[in-house]
Protein backbone atom coordinates (compact mmCIF):
# COMPACT_ATOMS: atom_id res chain seq x y z
CA UNK A 1 0.00 0.00 0.00
CA UNK A 2 1.40 3.32 -0.99
CA UNK A 3 2.46 5.32 2.15
CA UNK A 4 -0.25 8.06 3.76
CA UNK A 5 1.71 11.16 2.91
CA UNK A 6 3.47 11.55 -0.26
CA UNK A 7 4.93 14.49 -2.89
CA UNK A 8 4.73 12.48 -5.90
CA UNK A 9 4.77 13.98 -9.67
CA UNK A 10 2.13 11.19 -11.09
CA UNK A 11 -1.68 12.02 -10.62
CA UNK A 12 -3.57 10.00 -7.70
CA UNK A 13 -6.87 8.18 -7.51
CA UNK A 14 -9.39 9.12 -4.96
CA UNK A 15 -11.02 5.82 -4.92
CA UNK A 16 -7.31 4.41 -4.41
CA UNK A 17 -6.32 6.37 -1.20
CA UNK A 18 -9.78 5.96 0.47
CA UNK A 19 -9.84 2.11 0.12
CA UNK A 20 -6.19 2.00 1.93
CA UNK A 21 -7.82 5.21 4.84
CA UNK A 22 -10.97 2.97 5.18
CA UNK A 23 -8.36 -0.80 5.81
CA UNK A 24 -6.97 1.08 9.17
CA UNK A 25 -10.72 0.41 10.85
CA UNK A 26 -14.20 -1.02 10.56
CA UNK A 27 -15.47 1.74 12.72
CA UNK A 28 -15.10 4.70 10.06
CA UNK A 29 -18.16 5.75 9.50
CA UNK A 30 -16.90 9.54 7.88
CA UNK A 31 -14.80 10.06 5.16
CA UNK A 32 -13.80 14.05 4.36
CA UNK A 33 -11.77 14.94 1.68
CA UNK A 34 -10.41 18.09 -0.14
CA UNK A 35 -8.91 17.94 -3.44
CA UNK A 36 -7.14 20.67 -4.74
CA UNK A 37 -6.91 21.08 -8.94
CA UNK A 38 -5.63 23.80 -11.15
CA UNK A 39 -8.13 26.56 -12.42
CA UNK A 40 -7.62 28.06 -15.96
CA UNK A 41 -7.92 31.66 -14.33
CA UNK A 42 -6.45 33.40 -10.96
CA UNK A 43 -6.66 36.99 -9.81
CA UNK A 44 -7.67 38.34 -12.72
CA UNK A 45 -5.10 36.46 -14.89
CA UNK A 46 -5.61 33.35 -17.24
CA UNK A 47 -3.61 30.81 -16.26
CA UNK A 48 -2.09 28.17 -18.74
CA UNK A 49 0.45 26.09 -16.80
CA UNK A 50 1.50 25.75 -12.71
CA UNK A 51 4.48 24.47 -12.13
CA UNK A 52 5.29 23.63 -8.44
CA UNK A 53 9.16 24.25 -6.38
CA UNK A 54 9.28 22.27 -2.96
CA UNK A 55 12.16 22.14 -0.26
CA UNK A 56 10.72 17.80 -0.79
CA UNK A 57 12.76 16.57 2.11
CA UNK A 58 11.05 19.11 4.80
CA UNK A 59 7.84 19.30 3.12
CA UNK A 60 7.50 15.57 3.83
CA UNK A 61 8.35 15.95 7.43
CA UNK A 62 6.17 18.77 7.45
CA UNK A 63 3.05 17.14 6.02
CA UNK A 64 4.01 13.79 8.02
CA UNK A 65 3.55 15.87 11.34
CA UNK A 66 0.71 17.72 10.09
CA UNK A 67 -1.11 13.96 10.07
CA UNK A 68 0.24 13.50 13.38
CA UNK A 69 -1.62 16.43 14.28
CA UNK A 70 -4.61 15.98 12.99
CA UNK A 71 -5.09 12.34 13.89
CA UNK A 72 -4.56 13.47 17.42
CA UNK A 73 -6.47 16.43 17.41
CA UNK A 74 -9.62 15.44 16.04
CA UNK A 75 -9.12 11.74 17.05
CA UNK A 76 -9.36 10.18 13.99
CA UNK A 77 -8.97 7.06 12.91
CA UNK A 78 -6.56 7.56 9.97
CA UNK A 79 -5.73 10.61 7.32
CA UNK A 80 -3.71 10.63 4.21
CA UNK A 81 -1.81 13.35 2.25
CA UNK A 82 -0.41 13.48 -1.21
CA UNK A 83 1.12 16.50 -3.08
CA UNK A 84 2.08 16.36 -6.68
CA UNK A 85 5.02 18.24 -7.34
CA UNK A 86 4.97 18.46 -11.14
CA UNK A 87 3.50 20.95 -14.50
CA UNK A 88 0.16 20.54 -14.63
CA UNK A 89 -3.04 22.77 -16.75
CA UNK A 90 -6.05 23.28 -15.65
CA UNK A 91 -8.83 20.43 -14.09
CA UNK A 92 -5.64 18.65 -13.28
CA UNK A 93 -5.34 17.44 -9.27
CA UNK A 94 -2.75 19.09 -7.09
CA UNK A 95 -3.30 18.02 -3.93
CA UNK A 96 -5.46 15.53 -1.43
CA UNK A 97 -6.62 15.28 1.91
CA UNK A 98 -8.66 12.38 3.39
CA UNK A 99 -10.09 12.14 6.99
CA UNK A 100 -11.76 9.09 8.20
CA UNK A 101 -13.23 9.06 11.51
CA UNK A 102 -15.91 7.48 13.68
CA UNK A 103 -18.05 10.37 12.96
CA UNK A 104 -18.49 13.11 10.19
CA UNK A 105 -17.80 16.27 12.34
CA UNK A 106 -14.16 15.33 13.16
CA UNK A 107 -13.76 14.09 9.64
CA UNK A 108 -14.88 17.03 8.52
CA UNK A 109 -13.07 19.37 10.97
CA UNK A 110 -10.14 17.43 10.49
CA UNK A 111 -9.77 18.01 6.76
CA UNK A 112 -10.28 21.26 6.34
CA UNK A 113 -7.98 21.82 9.56
CA UNK A 114 -5.31 20.29 7.44
CA UNK A 115 -5.41 21.71 3.97
CA UNK A 116 -5.69 25.12 6.04
CA UNK A 117 -2.76 24.01 7.82
CA UNK A 118 -1.05 22.63 4.70
CA UNK A 119 -1.29 25.74 2.91
CA UNK A 120 0.99 27.86 5.85
CA UNK A 121 3.37 25.73 7.11
CA UNK A 122 4.81 23.02 4.15
CA UNK A 123 7.25 24.49 2.01
CA UNK A 124 5.82 23.87 -1.69
CA UNK A 125 5.94 27.36 -3.93
CA UNK A 126 3.38 27.32 -6.81
CA UNK A 127 4.31 29.35 -10.16
CA UNK A 128 1.37 29.77 -12.81
CA UNK A 129 2.42 30.77 -16.81
CA UNK A 130 -0.10 33.27 -17.58
CA UNK A 131 0.16 35.33 -21.50
CA UNK A 132 1.88 37.87 -19.13
CA UNK A 133 4.59 35.96 -18.52
CA UNK A 134 5.30 33.45 -15.25
CA UNK A 135 5.03 34.38 -11.65
CA UNK A 136 5.42 32.88 -8.60
CA UNK A 137 2.40 32.63 -6.52
CA UNK A 138 2.75 34.47 -2.82
CA UNK A 139 -0.73 35.21 -1.32
CA UNK A 140 -3.41 33.02 -0.25
CA UNK A 141 -6.82 33.68 -1.39
CA UNK B 1 30.61 25.04 6.23
CA UNK B 2 26.67 26.02 6.74
CA UNK B 3 25.03 24.55 3.49
CA UNK B 4 22.02 27.25 2.80
CA UNK B 5 19.07 26.49 0.18
CA UNK B 6 17.17 28.72 -1.79
CA UNK B 7 13.52 27.71 -3.58
CA UNK B 8 11.29 28.58 -5.76
CA UNK B 9 10.63 32.61 -5.75
CA UNK B 10 13.81 33.67 -4.24
CA UNK B 11 15.66 31.18 -6.19
CA UNK B 12 14.41 33.45 -8.85
CA UNK B 13 16.07 36.17 -7.13
CA UNK B 14 19.38 35.08 -6.03
CA UNK B 15 20.10 33.03 -9.32
CA UNK B 16 20.89 30.13 -7.34
CA UNK B 17 19.52 27.34 -5.16
CA UNK B 18 22.35 26.78 -2.71
CA UNK B 19 25.62 27.89 -1.34
CA UNK B 20 28.05 27.50 1.65
CA UNK B 21 28.84 30.14 4.11
CA UNK B 22 31.84 29.55 6.10
CA UNK B 23 30.55 29.01 9.43
CA UNK B 24 31.77 30.60 12.91
CA UNK B 25 31.89 30.16 16.48
CA UNK B 26 28.68 32.00 18.18
CA UNK B 27 27.65 32.68 14.58
CA UNK B 28 23.17 32.86 14.61
CA UNK B 29 20.44 32.68 12.58
CA UNK B 30 20.31 36.06 12.65
CA UNK B 31 23.94 37.17 11.75
CA UNK B 32 23.14 34.29 8.61
CA UNK B 33 20.42 36.34 7.50
CA UNK B 34 22.24 39.26 8.10
CA UNK B 35 24.91 38.85 5.55
CA UNK B 36 23.14 37.27 3.12
CA UNK B 37 20.01 39.85 2.95
CA UNK B 38 22.90 42.18 2.29
CA UNK B 39 24.47 39.93 -0.66
CA UNK B 40 20.75 39.72 -2.03
CA UNK B 41 18.31 42.01 -1.03
CA UNK B 42 15.99 41.39 -3.24
CA UNK B 43 15.67 38.22 -3.11
CA UNK B 44 15.17 39.19 1.14
CA UNK B 45 12.32 41.12 -0.01
CA UNK B 46 10.28 38.12 0.21
CA UNK B 47 11.77 36.11 2.99
CA UNK B 48 9.38 35.30 5.38
CA UNK B 49 10.24 31.99 7.16
CA UNK B 50 13.80 30.41 8.05
CA UNK B 51 14.27 26.66 8.55
CA UNK B 52 17.23 25.09 10.25
CA UNK B 53 18.09 21.54 9.61
CA UNK B 54 14.21 20.67 8.07
CA UNK B 55 12.75 22.69 11.19
CA UNK B 56 10.90 25.59 11.06
CA UNK B 57 12.85 28.25 12.98
CA UNK B 58 10.85 31.17 13.97
CA UNK B 59 13.58 32.45 16.81
CA UNK B 60 16.12 34.16 14.68
CA UNK B 61 18.29 34.24 17.71
CA UNK B 62 18.97 30.25 17.66
CA UNK B 63 22.96 29.31 17.65
CA UNK B 64 24.02 27.67 14.40
CA UNK B 65 26.38 24.30 14.27
CA UNK B 66 28.40 23.74 12.11
CA UNK B 67 27.24 21.67 8.72
CA UNK B 68 23.71 22.77 9.19
CA UNK B 69 21.50 23.38 6.48
CA UNK B 70 19.68 26.50 6.68
CA UNK B 71 16.86 28.04 4.32
CA UNK B 72 14.95 31.15 3.61
CA UNK B 73 12.01 30.95 2.29
CA UNK B 74 8.92 32.91 0.81
CA UNK B 75 5.59 32.25 1.76
CA UNK B 76 4.20 28.99 0.79
CA UNK B 77 1.94 28.76 -1.78
CA UNK B 78 1.18 24.85 -2.14
CA UNK B 79 -1.91 22.85 -2.30
CA UNK C 1 -22.69 10.66 -17.72
CA UNK C 2 -24.34 9.90 -14.77
CA UNK C 3 -27.10 12.32 -12.86
CA UNK C 4 -25.20 14.56 -10.32
CA UNK C 5 -28.04 13.06 -7.93
CA UNK C 6 -28.97 9.82 -7.37
CA UNK C 7 -30.25 6.75 -5.30
CA UNK C 8 -29.01 3.69 -6.27
CA UNK C 9 -28.46 -0.29 -5.57
CA UNK C 10 -24.33 -0.46 -6.20
CA UNK C 11 -21.56 1.30 -4.89
CA UNK C 12 -19.73 4.45 -6.36
CA UNK C 13 -16.85 5.50 -7.62
CA UNK C 14 -15.01 8.56 -6.37
CA UNK C 15 -12.98 8.73 -9.14
CA UNK C 16 -15.69 8.87 -11.63
CA UNK C 17 -17.80 11.33 -9.35
CA UNK C 18 -14.88 13.68 -9.36
CA UNK C 19 -14.18 13.18 -12.78
CA UNK C 20 -18.08 14.07 -13.58
CA UNK C 21 -17.98 17.29 -11.24
CA UNK C 22 -14.76 18.60 -12.57
CA UNK C 23 -16.28 18.23 -16.45
CA UNK C 24 -18.54 21.28 -15.29
CA UNK C 25 -15.68 24.07 -15.38
CA UNK C 26 -12.27 24.79 -15.70
CA UNK C 27 -12.29 26.99 -12.62
CA UNK C 28 -13.13 24.48 -9.71
CA UNK C 29 -9.97 25.29 -7.43
CA UNK C 30 -11.49 22.75 -4.89
CA UNK C 31 -13.47 20.30 -3.89
CA UNK C 32 -14.88 18.81 -0.91
CA UNK C 33 -16.37 15.29 -0.52
CA UNK C 34 -18.02 13.27 2.49
CA UNK C 35 -18.52 9.61 2.27
CA UNK C 36 -20.38 8.26 4.97
CA UNK C 37 -19.99 4.56 5.48
CA UNK C 38 -20.76 1.44 7.09
CA UNK C 39 -19.37 0.58 10.86
CA UNK C 40 -19.51 -2.65 12.77
CA UNK C 41 -20.15 -0.96 16.05
CA UNK C 42 -22.86 1.74 16.80
CA UNK C 43 -23.93 3.20 19.95
CA UNK C 44 -22.62 0.10 21.92
CA UNK C 45 -23.88 -2.75 19.49
CA UNK C 46 -21.73 -4.42 17.27
CA UNK C 47 -23.91 -4.69 13.73
CA UNK C 48 -23.28 -6.86 11.17
CA UNK C 49 -25.55 -5.51 8.64
CA UNK C 50 -27.25 -2.11 7.68
CA UNK C 51 -30.09 -1.98 5.37
CA UNK C 52 -32.58 0.69 4.06
CA UNK C 53 -35.77 1.76 3.39
CA UNK C 54 -36.63 5.03 1.59
CA UNK C 55 -39.26 7.33 0.24
CA UNK C 56 -37.77 7.24 -3.19
CA UNK C 57 -39.09 9.59 -5.38
CA UNK C 58 -39.35 12.30 -2.30
CA UNK C 59 -36.26 11.54 -2.00
CA UNK C 60 -34.73 12.16 -5.06
CA UNK C 61 -36.61 15.18 -5.24
CA UNK C 62 -35.33 16.58 -1.61
CA UNK C 63 -31.44 15.63 -2.73
CA UNK C 64 -32.11 17.50 -5.80
CA UNK C 65 -33.27 20.28 -3.91
CA UNK C 66 -30.88 20.08 -2.25
CA UNK C 67 -28.07 20.30 -4.44
CA UNK C 68 -29.68 23.57 -5.87
CA UNK C 69 -29.48 25.52 -2.56
CA UNK C 70 -26.27 24.40 -1.76
CA UNK C 71 -24.85 25.60 -5.17
CA UNK C 72 -27.07 29.01 -4.64
CA UNK C 73 -25.87 29.67 -0.89
CA UNK C 74 -22.40 28.80 -1.13
CA UNK C 75 -21.96 29.10 -5.71
CA UNK C 76 -20.80 26.45 -5.98
CA UNK C 77 -19.29 25.33 -9.68
CA UNK C 78 -20.97 22.19 -9.29
CA UNK C 79 -22.37 19.14 -6.44
CA UNK C 80 -23.47 15.85 -6.26
CA UNK C 81 -24.76 13.27 -4.01
CA UNK C 82 -25.47 9.40 -4.58
CA UNK C 83 -27.14 7.90 -2.23
CA UNK C 84 -27.24 3.83 -1.59
CA UNK C 85 -30.34 1.79 -1.24
CA UNK C 86 -29.50 -1.68 -0.48
CA UNK C 87 -27.74 -3.98 2.70
CA UNK C 88 -24.00 -3.27 3.25
CA UNK C 89 -21.61 -4.84 5.73
CA UNK C 90 -19.15 -2.69 7.32
CA UNK C 91 -16.71 -0.55 5.17
CA UNK C 92 -19.28 -0.20 2.68
CA UNK C 93 -19.89 3.22 1.07
CA UNK C 94 -23.36 4.41 2.05
CA UNK C 95 -23.81 8.42 1.08
CA UNK C 96 -21.30 10.35 -1.11
CA UNK C 97 -21.79 14.35 -1.12
CA UNK C 98 -19.23 16.31 -3.62
CA UNK C 99 -18.78 20.48 -3.94
CA UNK C 100 -16.85 21.94 -6.18
CA UNK C 101 -16.14 26.02 -6.20
CA UNK C 102 -13.48 28.40 -6.57
CA UNK C 103 -12.09 28.64 -4.00
CA UNK C 104 -11.70 25.98 -0.95
CA UNK C 105 -13.60 27.73 1.67
CA UNK C 106 -17.06 27.35 0.04
CA UNK C 107 -16.20 23.79 -1.38
CA UNK C 108 -15.66 22.69 2.59
CA UNK C 109 -18.63 24.75 3.87
CA UNK C 110 -21.07 23.46 1.21
CA UNK C 111 -20.34 19.84 1.69
CA UNK C 112 -20.68 19.83 5.12
CA UNK C 113 -23.71 21.83 5.17
CA UNK C 114 -25.23 19.16 1.77
CA UNK C 115 -24.56 16.55 4.46
CA UNK C 116 -26.16 17.60 7.48
CA UNK C 117 -29.01 18.94 5.27
CA UNK C 118 -29.71 15.55 4.17
CA UNK C 119 -29.80 13.64 7.24
CA UNK C 120 -32.43 15.94 8.35
CA UNK C 121 -34.99 15.98 5.41
CA UNK C 122 -34.18 13.38 2.79
CA UNK C 123 -36.95 10.83 4.03
CA UNK C 124 -34.46 7.50 3.92
CA UNK C 125 -33.95 4.91 6.86
CA UNK C 126 -31.01 2.87 8.24
CA UNK C 127 -31.98 -0.52 9.65
CA UNK C 128 -29.09 -1.75 11.83
CA UNK C 129 -28.56 -6.08 12.06
CA UNK C 130 -27.08 -6.68 15.41
CA UNK C 131 -26.66 -9.93 17.51
CA UNK C 132 -29.50 -9.02 19.34
CA UNK C 133 -32.04 -8.73 15.98
CA UNK C 134 -32.71 -5.56 13.67
CA UNK C 135 -33.50 -1.84 14.59
CA UNK C 136 -34.31 1.02 12.89
CA UNK C 137 -32.10 3.77 13.43
CA UNK C 138 -33.93 7.08 14.69
CA UNK C 139 -31.24 8.74 16.28
CA UNK C 140 -28.88 11.37 14.71
CA UNK C 141 -25.60 10.80 16.58
CA UNK D 1 -59.16 8.62 -2.11
CA UNK D 2 -56.21 9.80 -0.21
CA UNK D 3 -53.32 7.57 -0.34
CA UNK D 4 -51.18 6.61 2.48
CA UNK D 5 -47.67 5.45 2.17
CA UNK D 6 -45.53 4.05 5.43
CA UNK D 7 -42.08 3.23 5.21
CA UNK D 8 -38.95 2.10 7.12
CA UNK D 9 -39.51 2.18 10.88
CA UNK D 10 -43.42 2.58 10.51
CA UNK D 11 -44.07 -0.20 8.29
CA UNK D 12 -42.70 -1.87 11.01
CA UNK D 13 -45.56 -0.71 13.34
CA UNK D 14 -48.45 -0.42 10.85
CA UNK D 15 -47.94 -3.94 9.71
CA UNK D 16 -48.52 -2.28 5.72
CA UNK D 17 -46.68 0.20 3.25
CA UNK D 18 -49.98 1.51 2.21
CA UNK D 19 -53.83 1.88 2.38
CA UNK D 20 -56.34 4.53 1.40
CA UNK D 21 -59.01 6.76 3.22
CA UNK D 22 -61.48 7.91 1.59
CA UNK D 23 -61.59 11.69 0.69
CA UNK D 24 -64.30 14.13 2.44
CA UNK D 25 -64.64 17.52 1.39
CA UNK D 26 -63.09 19.83 3.50
CA UNK D 27 -60.39 16.99 5.18
CA UNK D 28 -57.10 18.71 6.46
CA UNK D 29 -53.65 16.57 6.93
CA UNK D 30 -54.78 16.60 10.44
CA UNK D 31 -58.23 14.93 10.17
CA UNK D 32 -56.02 12.59 8.33
CA UNK D 33 -53.47 11.97 11.01
CA UNK D 34 -56.11 11.77 13.87
CA UNK D 35 -57.68 8.80 12.08
CA UNK D 36 -54.87 6.82 11.40
CA UNK D 37 -53.39 7.45 15.06
CA UNK D 38 -56.13 6.40 16.75
CA UNK D 39 -56.03 3.47 14.27
CA UNK D 40 -52.36 2.54 14.52
CA UNK D 41 -51.22 4.41 18.28
CA UNK D 42 -48.01 2.65 18.38
CA UNK D 43 -46.48 3.70 15.04
CA UNK D 44 -47.59 7.49 15.34
CA UNK D 45 -45.54 7.73 18.67
CA UNK D 46 -42.81 7.64 15.96
CA UNK D 47 -44.29 9.73 13.27
CA UNK D 48 -42.37 13.38 13.25
CA UNK D 49 -42.85 14.14 9.74
CA UNK D 50 -45.86 14.61 7.38
CA UNK D 51 -45.36 14.95 3.07
CA UNK D 52 -48.09 15.72 0.54
CA UNK D 53 -47.44 14.79 -2.98
CA UNK D 54 -43.86 13.98 -2.06
CA UNK D 55 -43.08 17.69 -0.16
CA UNK D 56 -42.78 18.31 3.85
CA UNK D 57 -45.89 19.67 5.05
CA UNK D 58 -45.19 21.03 8.59
CA UNK D 59 -48.91 23.04 8.97
CA UNK D 60 -51.43 20.02 9.44
CA UNK D 61 -53.85 22.34 9.30
CA UNK D 62 -53.83 22.14 5.41
CA UNK D 63 -56.69 21.28 3.06
CA UNK D 64 -56.49 18.03 1.43
CA UNK D 65 -57.61 18.00 -2.36
CA UNK D 66 -58.91 14.23 -3.59
CA UNK D 67 -56.12 11.79 -4.67
CA UNK D 68 -53.04 13.24 -2.90
CA UNK D 69 -50.47 11.00 -1.82
CA UNK D 70 -49.59 11.42 2.16
CA UNK D 71 -47.35 10.08 3.92
CA UNK D 72 -46.46 10.14 8.24
CA UNK D 73 -42.85 9.60 8.45
CA UNK D 74 -40.31 8.85 11.31
CA UNK D 75 -37.22 10.71 11.80
CA UNK D 76 -34.94 9.94 9.41
CA UNK D 77 -31.72 8.22 9.48
CA UNK D 78 -30.25 8.38 6.14
CA UNK D 79 -26.34 9.00 5.22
Amino acid sequence: MKAAVRIQQEDFSQDEEILALKASSKRMGGIATFVGCARDFSEGRDVSQISFDAYGSMAVSEMNQLRSEAIAKYGLLDARIVHRICTVTAGDNIVFIAAGAEHRAAALEACRWMIDELKVRVPIWKKEVTPQGETWVTSHP
Amino acid sequence: MINVLFFGPVVERTGTNSLQVAYQSGMTLQHLRDELAAQYPHAFEIVCFSAVNEHHVRDLSMPLLDDSEVTFMAKFSGG
